[in-house]
């Protein structure tokens, strides 16, 4: 026995000894480290040829290279030497991949089952997907119905916009709608103070003084990167060569922060302190002579044909808007705006811009004129370092349509939104009108409602309002490439291909004052089965056949871009862009197209146009007080929907990269924070974080409070493009969507919405 | 039934009664178990830690455990190296408390870590110059020192010695202890000193940052100075304790006197210094990074409360106890003391780590205040019960107290 | 100690370092996205709590604690700084306390390294960087399916329980040596190394390069800013040694950088 | 316990177990064997764990696989001139291609060239159906590692051999080994499996033209590159040769 226990000692000696100067435990250590460093669930990405392939961002018009390893898109980054944003990216494109192969992407054609916005859905071939759709407008033309078929879209430039509201004309239906943004409002201006048929475009890269009424530069506002890189052009140099940079804003918004002076004034009131400047610059005789005296219509006094007297600009502004009435009214001290107001009209270079925040809502025409104005008097229309119309690259015009007896009487018919009627016969859109209109009615106003690059069932003010109406439209078919709210509660979903893996033609950006043509090119082999809206479109018009089909000569999308590019194409493709630099807007003495052939202070389409003027003051740029909504008595608090940089509030969800960045004090779990100056707070007893229900007449939602100094005591404000349902949890049902808290204001003389904000009240929960 | 196993001469509660007390300590060392399993499984998403706090509870609880484990490398040393003979009643306890202390410092360091399957990455890619890595060695080195004095208790146990080896063995142990103990205590000065130096050497952090002699900061020193004058009372405390639970005194009051009293003395230089550091801080280092000392006490919790209770109330109170004969004789004051003392000590060691992260260091940092969740505290709580067990165990099978059987005779 | 490696005398060293123009910088964040995109960064559904939260270049918006209307708002974006760790002893601070050099100090290019599969997770650097410019692996970072295909193979996808930091685009640094190197050069040029939020930044705020080389425009901007008084670093008194310089204009923004209480004895505040 | 009495036990233990061993009537000289009885003991658990470890283990820690095809380097290197880069080349960015995608191959394999099976077998299952050949990679290192071609080859100006061993002279792709519980490839770590000898730490020491001698490849652990560098007095900083 005790022999056995001995031997097994020594024989496991030996065997200690043999192991030991065996590789097997020192292997074994070595690997098992190895092992402890590569943990299998740790992705490895594979390695390839890297390429670098150029396109144009659908988000803010910017020229983008995307790098690629093997097939694999890893990074976008901005393309050198591009006009929009010369090697800058905005941070929503910057995180666009996660978009291109996120899961909110619409695999394939999905078709509804079960209640609408249940989020059931088959999938179907897109031969049955479009059979579907042709299906219905056949039969609705046939019914005579063509007229309650609609579009809504994000933008009415560019070719695939441009096949949509062909297919309607051919078609036979008055209903293309753009979704909402200060375009509404500056074409109208435009049209009406210029007789131009465009937006506005502002020389930011050469001003030297901007006086900004509210517009969120910094945050967004026209292409993102481009007004970004004209503020460091502000800064740069030294200290006094430095442009000066001023912003109205009831709150310190990035761009209030940007700049060098902040007036924070009541808000709503823009229209009036622009009103006032212009008292005192008329006042001190600091306006541009020449301009004002030879180039407009309507600043002094006049008597028309029939002899009768009109009052012009410079008496009304003279009379109603002296910097202690404007003080009076704007909260800002007449010293302050007699300064302010010298400033602007001595400074080399002025320029007043307009357009609240990103520029995603329309706003009060008065205003926007009243801005105008301002410009109109410092004499920088079309001028460098001044504002002039957007211009456009030239392209081939398509063939007219040859409407049929349907098609004629059908797009004869009165607008759903009711622009271009009787009542608003300058304004093209209304789509902030048209759930109401919907609502309004028993008959079924719109049977069939196509969606392209939109989401009105998230964008659109009065959401409750918007759901309705969605109701009461028994087919909406959205191209969306991402599961947006509207595809959401679609009955069929005709995914577009994502813009990295298409063509398309990208005009020039918001607010530009070059021409520029940029290119969207598949740069991306397909992620998912989609089809390109414009061959859809295509392939609906050519089976529906007759008139309609014959409007679309074109066999596929692509001959549609090559043609209408024409023999520009080579260049475009060959660059990816188009960019007519030594474009410069025409002269004075031909660029108005009014009836006066002069920049018109005192509007005299109206009268032409047959609308009822009583008063001249409705024919001039004035202010008129546009109450926001709800009973001060029980909603005390005035609450303003701001715009942020790093949260997108378009059509297109905020991606989880731009989630992240957002402020601690901006978002925590899935509450939003309202920013509230600490004075109101003590008045309301509330505490920073503190959880609040906030509640306006249109609706409530449960928030947080952050105290913050940068906003106007009696003033909260709450971000705009949280509240999602559809997409991922990623984002949706984080935060609420403010245009649930928010109605629609419409502007008495274009009908547009003048929403700026609305009365509210905070209790604590 | 478990009778042949207990130690001749001595009397021990009924099997039974032991076995439940066992169990009772079962529960909440299970639930540190389970929170153990939890981060490991995981990972520390499920502890309060976050970027601001990367050290928290646990090497709070790490420092503190090792200051009071200093009990056995002092009582060791007083006891090989200065021969205070008295203390050979005392030391075999002292270090049986070390090497729990010890097995705990390094088992919350194996969870403290995020990739503990890497842990031997300090050993293998030592980085000298990192405090860290010689703490790391050290308490490892000092750990095995601890067991080695431990293990002839063990052979000393009836039935274990019965065999022939291992009581030669146990024999050859004591005469060499001398020696072990002298090296033990070497490490011990050293890696206690590295601890102060784990904090002091971030001069990205000027709440915690000191200057000093050579390569070690000023806290070097205080740290070694302190866990001196907190061990013995440790000791004191447990074996106070143990006394309680066994109802029974365990050893000569003369021991125990003489051990207060060298904390007592120790605690005073200690405090002298500390105090001396702290205004130095105070008055050359805080303001010459543009911060009055005000400033690190700003935001509550960590107030200058800290700072008083600290030193004065966790300190100078003990420490008078402790030095006047009379309040040392009488025995609800010395507990106190030594309750003092120790919490003390602790409370130095969370300010060193966790309120030197804390203090916000950027004008524009926020404050965040940290507080350990259930996991941190269950696992950290954890080595408490199992070394209530393993003393329970110690005390019942080994001869522990020489002069249990003197004092209580059957 | 890793930190001497590459100390070669007579071996062509650059000194890798940033300027930030506070004046352009917007607080847009394309920045912060650019590096998350660049790098392989992960996300995760709730990304609120900033103390948990994955951020190499991360943007700062800081007051100036004055109440309405006078308040003013300045983004401070805040990359590793990449220090020399002048003054003390001469050590970066996270560097020197890495128990298992996991990081080093590179002397031919200053920039501070981060090796994932050495480190342990003891977060001891992170306890030493006073700018909270080390983060740690809280979860395992997982991407939502399909978006794996977005990753870079430049930059190794990190494991839970790892601490990570701004690299300055090391591997931008790799690419250009392999670029240089197949020309049979061996000095880079400026544009050939440029980090990620550089490129990205709309404003140009960020400018990149070798603060050593007085043909460089960091160079240029520091010893202007520094003649004009507008030139500083984060935490200057700590003897850290930044190669991260900031302009600003702005006389709050320029004392906010060190260890400063405010206007009317308040702290300039995180907004 | 008293050395004398640990001998006296052994004695009376021999004892014992010779009365156990009833077979041997010898008894007078006992001594002259027994004392061998703990050295073969230690012997055989000596012998029998250096068996294991030498033997078994690499065996089980190594599992072999086969390359798709059996490619010939040196039937492929007579038919191109400019060498490995032929295939093995740099890309513009200065990054470098490693093994060649199918559309290389597919240049030349477009239809057979010849009777070889193994081609006819690239060209019916690969270069047909256009699928990528799923090779083997023996030189592959774990993600955390950056290794540059372009500074190795076109800085530093070695030869491909240096590393890679003859390969190019190659007729047949040799089995490649794949470490069980890394799943790297058995290069990595060398061939030889106690990580030492002559593919080593020896290959550190010879020139590129022996180095070139080698059929089989360099070890390829961070402590090689290290020496390597450090030989060269190139930088050893972790960021060197980590991402």
């Amino acid at each position: 026995m005790k022999l056995d226990r001995r031997g097994f000692i020594q024989f496991s000696l030996g065997a200690g000894a043999g192991i030991t100067l065996s590789p097997l435990p020192w292997k074994l250590t070595d690997d098992f480290s190895i092992w402890t460093q590569n943990w299998p669930w740790t992705p490895v990405p594979r390695t390839g040829e890297v390429t670098h392939v150029n396109t144009v961002s659908k988000h803010c018009g910017s020229g983008i290279t995307l790098r690629k390893v093997g097939d694999r898109a890893t990074k976008i980054e901005g393309r050198k030497g591009y006009p929009v944003n010369d090697g800058g990216i905005s941070i929503q494109t910057a995180a666009d991949l996660q978009l291109l192969y996120g899961p909110w992407r619409v695999p394939g054609p999905l078709r509804r089952v079960g209640k609408r916005g249940s989020g059931h859905w088959e999938n179907i071939s897109w031969e049955k997907a479009i059979g579907d759709v042709v299906q219905k407008l056949s039969d609705l033309r046939r019914k005579g119905k063509s007229h309650t078929v609609a579009c809504i879209l994000g933008s009415d430039r560019g070719t695939v916009p441009q096949l949509f509201s062909r297919f309607l004309k051919a078609y036979g239906s008055p209903n293309f709608i753009r979704t909402a943004s200060c375009d509404d409002t500056y074409e109208l201006a435009m049209s009406l103070m210029q007789g131009a048929a465009a937006s506005v475009a502002y020389d930011l890269e050469h001003a030297k003084y901007i006086l900004s009424f509210g517009c969120g530069l910094i945050e967004g506002w026209g292409s993102t990167v481009r007004v970004i890189k004209a503020h460091s052009i502000w800064r740069s140099g030294n200290l006094k060569e430095r442009a000066t940079l001023v912003q109205i804003e009831p709150r310190l918004s990035n761009t209030a922060a940007k700049a060098d002076q902040w007036y924070p004034i009541n808000p709503g009131t823009e229209g009036a302190l622009a009103l006032g400047l212009a008292h005192v610059i008329i006042k001190k005789s600091l306006y541009h002579t020449d301009f004002v005296e030879n180039h407009t219509f309507g600043f002094e006094d006049w008597t028309d044909d029939s002899g009768r007297r009109h009052i012009g600009f410079k008496r009304l502004v003279l009379k109603k808007y002296s910097p202690n009435a404007v003080s009076r009214i704007t909260g800002l001290s007449a010293k302050k705006i007699v300064r302010l107001a010298t400033a602007f009209a001595k400074a080399d270079r002025p320029i007043a811009v307009w357009g609240r925040g990103k520029g995603t809502t329309s706003g009060s025409l008065y205003e926007c004129m009243a801005v105008h104005a301002l410009n109109a008097l410092v004499g920088n229309i079309n001028k460098i370092g001044g504002v002039s119309t957007l211009p456009e690259v030239a392209t081939e015009t398509w063939p007219k349509v040859d409407q049929d007896h349907i098609a004629r009487t059908g797009s004869g018919m009165p607008r759903i939104d009711g622009a271009g009627g009787s009542r608003y016969p300058f304004t093209r859109y209304l789509p902030e009108r048209w759930p109401q209109i919907v609502n309004g009615h028993k008959a079924c106003l719109i049977e069939a409602l196509l969606v392209h690059e939109a989401d009105p069932y998230y964008t659109t003010l009065d959401s409750a309002a918007v759901a309705r109406a969605f109701d009461r439209i028994p087919f909406v078919v959205s191209f969306s490439t991402l599961m947006d709210e509207t595809a959401y509660h679609a009955d069929l979903i005709l995914p577009n291909p994502h813009y990295l893996e298409r063509w398309e033609d990208a005009p020039t950006p918001t607010g530009l004052q070059v021409p520029i043509l940029g290119l969207v090119r598949p740069v991306v082999s397909p992620q998912f089965d989609t089809r390109h809206a414009g061959d859809v479109i295509l392939t609906i018009a050519k089976r529906l056949g007759g008139v309609v089909g014959d409007a679309f000569p074109w066999e596929d999308y692509e001959t549609v871009l090559k043609e209408t590019i024409g023999d520009k194409w080579d260049t475009l493709e060959e660059a990816g862009y188009i960019e007519e630099a030594d474009y410069t807007p025409p002269v004075w003495e031909n660029a108005f197209a009014t009836a006066s052939g002069k920049f018109e202070f005192y509007i005299t389409a109206f009268e032409q146009a047959g609308m009822k003027i009583n008063k001249d003051l409705q024919c001039l740029p004035h202010y008129e007080p546009a109450q926001p909504e709800g009973n001060p008595a029980t909603y005390p608090l005035i609450l303003i929907p701001v715009e942020l940089t790093r949260l997108a509030n378009g059509a297109v969800g905020n991606p989880p990269f731009c989630m992240k960045t957002l402020e601690e004090t901006e978002l925590k779990k899935n509450d939003l924070f309202i920013e509230v100056n600490p004075k109101t707070a003590a008045k309301y007893r509330l505490s920073e974080g503190q959880d609040t229900m906030l509640e306006t007449p249109r609706g409530k939602a449960r928030v947080l409070v952050h105290l913050f100094e940068g906003i106007m005591p009696g003033v909260i404000a709450i971000p705009k493009g949280l509240g999602h349902t559809a997409y991922d949890d990623y984002l949706a049902g984080k935060g609420v969507n403010t245009n649930s808290l928010m109605g629609v204001t419409e502007d008495p003389i274009s009908g547009l919405s003048a929403t700026w904000g609305i009365r509210a009240k905070l209790t604590r929960v | 039934m478990d009778s042949a196993l207990i130690p001749k001469g001595v009397k021990r509660c009924p099997f039974g009664l032991f076995l439940v007390w066992i169990g009772i300590l079962q529960i909440p060392f299970l639930i540190g178990v389970i929170a153990y399993l939890v981060c490991w499984g995981l990972a520390l998403n499920q502890t309060y830690l976050n970027n601001n706090y990367p050290f928290g509870l646990w090497i709070a609880a790490d420092l503190g455990i090792i200051a009071l484990g200093g009990g056995a490398f002092f009582t060791a040393f007083l006891r090989y190296i200065i021969k205070i003979d008295e203390l050979k009643n005392i030391v075999n306890f002292a270090t049986v408390i070390g090497v729990m202390c010890y097995a705990a410092a390094l088992g919350i360091l194996a969870v403290d870590i995020g990739q503990p399957l890497r842990g031997w990455h300090i050993f293998w890619h030592a980085n000298v110059h990192s405090m860290l890595t010689e703490v790391a060695f050290c308490i490892s080195c000092y750990f095995t020192v601890l067991l080695i004095e431990y293990l002839p208790l063990v052979l000393e146990n009836r039935e274990i010695n019965k065999f022939g080896f291992p009581r030669s063995f146990a024999h050859h142990l004591h005469e060499a202890m001398p020696a072990i103990a002298a090296i033990g205590v070497f490490l011990s000065f050293f890696h206690q000193g590295s601890l102060g130096g784990v904090p002091s050497v971030l001069y990205g952090r000027p709440f915690a940052y000191r200057e000093g002699f050579l390569v070690w900061p000023w806290t070097f020193f205080l740290f070694i100075l302190s866990a001196m004058a907190c061990g013995p009372c440790f000791t004191i405390l447990i074996t106070r304790i143990t006394e309680t639970f066994a109802k029974k005194q365990l050893v000569k009051r003369n021991v125990i006197d003489i051990l207060a009293k060298i904390s007592g003395w120790l605690l005073g230089g200690y405090l002298v210094l500390k105090i001396i550091d702290t205004i130095s801080w105070g008055v050359s280092l805080a303001p010459s990074v543009g911060a009055p000392a005000g400033s690190f006490y700003a935001n509550q919790p960590y107030g200058w409360w800290v700072l008083i209770t600290e030193v004065g109330i966790l300190g100078i109170i003990p420490c008078i106890i402790l030095l006047s004969t009379r309040a040392r004789q009488n025995q609800p004051l010395l507990i106190l003391a030594c309750l003092l003392n120790c919490a003390g000590i602790f409370m130095n060691r969370w300010i060193m780590s966790v309120q030197t992260l804390a203090v916000p260091v950027m004008s524009f940092d926020k404050f965040f205040s940290y507080h350990p969740n259930w996991a941190e505290w269950a696992s950290t709580l954890m080595w408490v019960w199992l070394s209530a067990i393993v003393i329970s165990i110690s005390y019942r099978y080994l001869p522990i107290f020489p002069q249990e059987k003197e004092l209580n005779p059957l | 100690m890793k930190e001497e490696h590459g100390h070669r005398p007579g071996k062509k060293t650059y000194k890798y370092g940033m300027v930030i123009d506070l004046d352009k910088c917007t607080g847009c964040g394309a920045c912060m996205v650019a590096c998350m995109a660049e790098n392989n960064i992960s996300f995760r559904k709730d990304e609120t709590n900033k103390l948990v939260s994955n951020f190499w270049m991360r943007v700062y918006k800081i007051t100036n604690g004055r109440s309405f209307p006078d308040t003013d708002v300045c983004y401070i974006p805040r990359p590793c700084m990449h220090c020399e760790g002048h003054g003390h002893h001469h050590h970066t601070p996270c560097v020197s306390v890495c128990p298992a050099c996991a990081t080093d100090y590179d002397h031919e290019t200053g920039i501070v390294s981060q090796i994932y599969t050495r480190c342990f997770g003891c977060r001891y650097c992170m306890a030493a960087c006073p700018y909270h410019a080390r983060v740690f692996n809280w979860w395992d970072p997982s991407w939502p399916k399909g978006m794996e295909k977005y990753l870079s193979p430049d930059v190794s996808p990190r494991m839970r329980g790892v601490v990570e930091k701004c690299t300055f685009c090391h591997h931008r640094l790799q690419r250009a040596r392999n670029k240089t190197y197949s020309e049979g050069r061996r000095e880079i040029r400026e544009d050939e190394y440029q980090t990620a939020c550089t490129q990205a930044c709309p404003a140009g705020a960020i400018t990149f390069g070798d603060l050593k080389n007085p043909e460089h425009k960091v160079h240029k901007l520091v010893e202007e800013g520094k003649k004009k008084k507008i030139a500083f670093r984060l935490l200057e008194k700590l003897g850290t040694n930044p190669k991260v310089y900031y302009v600003s204009t702005k006389d709050w923004v320029q004392k906010a950088a060190d260890v400063y209480l405010g206007e009317e004895g308040k702290p300039v505040t995180h907004a | 316990m008293s050395t004398t009495e640990e001998k006296e036990k052994t004695v009376a233990e021999g004892e014992q177990e010779t009365a156990e061993h009833a077979a041997a009537p010898e008894q007078l000289e006992p001594v002259t064997w027994r004392f061998l009885i703990p050295i073969v003991l230690f012997g055989v658990g000596f012998v029998v764990s250096l068996f294991i470890g030498w033997v078994i283990f690499p065996k089980i820690i190594y599992c072999e696989k086969h390359q798709p095809i059996d490619f010939s380097h040196s039937v492929h290197q007579e038919a191109v001139d400019e060498g490995c880069e032929s295939c093995h080349f740099f890309r513009e960015d200065g990054s470098f291609s490693g093994i060649p995608k199918l559309e290389n191959c597919a240049e030349c394999h477009e239809e057979a060239m010849g009777e070889n099976p193994e081609e006819a077998k690239l060209i019916e299952k690969y270069v047909e159906p256009g699928k990528e050949i799923p090779w083997l990679t023996y030189a592959s290192q774990p993600d955390c590692v950056f290794f540059s071609h372009a500074a190795h080859i076109k800085m530093a100006e070695l030869e491909c051999a240096a590393c890679h061993g003859r390969i190019g002279d190659s007729d047949h792709t040799r089995p490649y080994q794949c470490n069980i519980l890394t799943g790297y490839s058995r290069d990595i770590w060398g061939w030889n499996i106690a990580g030492m000898g002559k593919n080593a730490w020896d290959w550190m020491k010879m020139d590129d033209s022996a180095r070139m001698k080698m059929d089989r490849p360099a070890r390829m652990k961070m402590d090689d590159c290290g020496d390597c560098h450090e030989k060269r007095g190139t930088s050893n900083a972790c960021f060197v040769c980590h991402k």
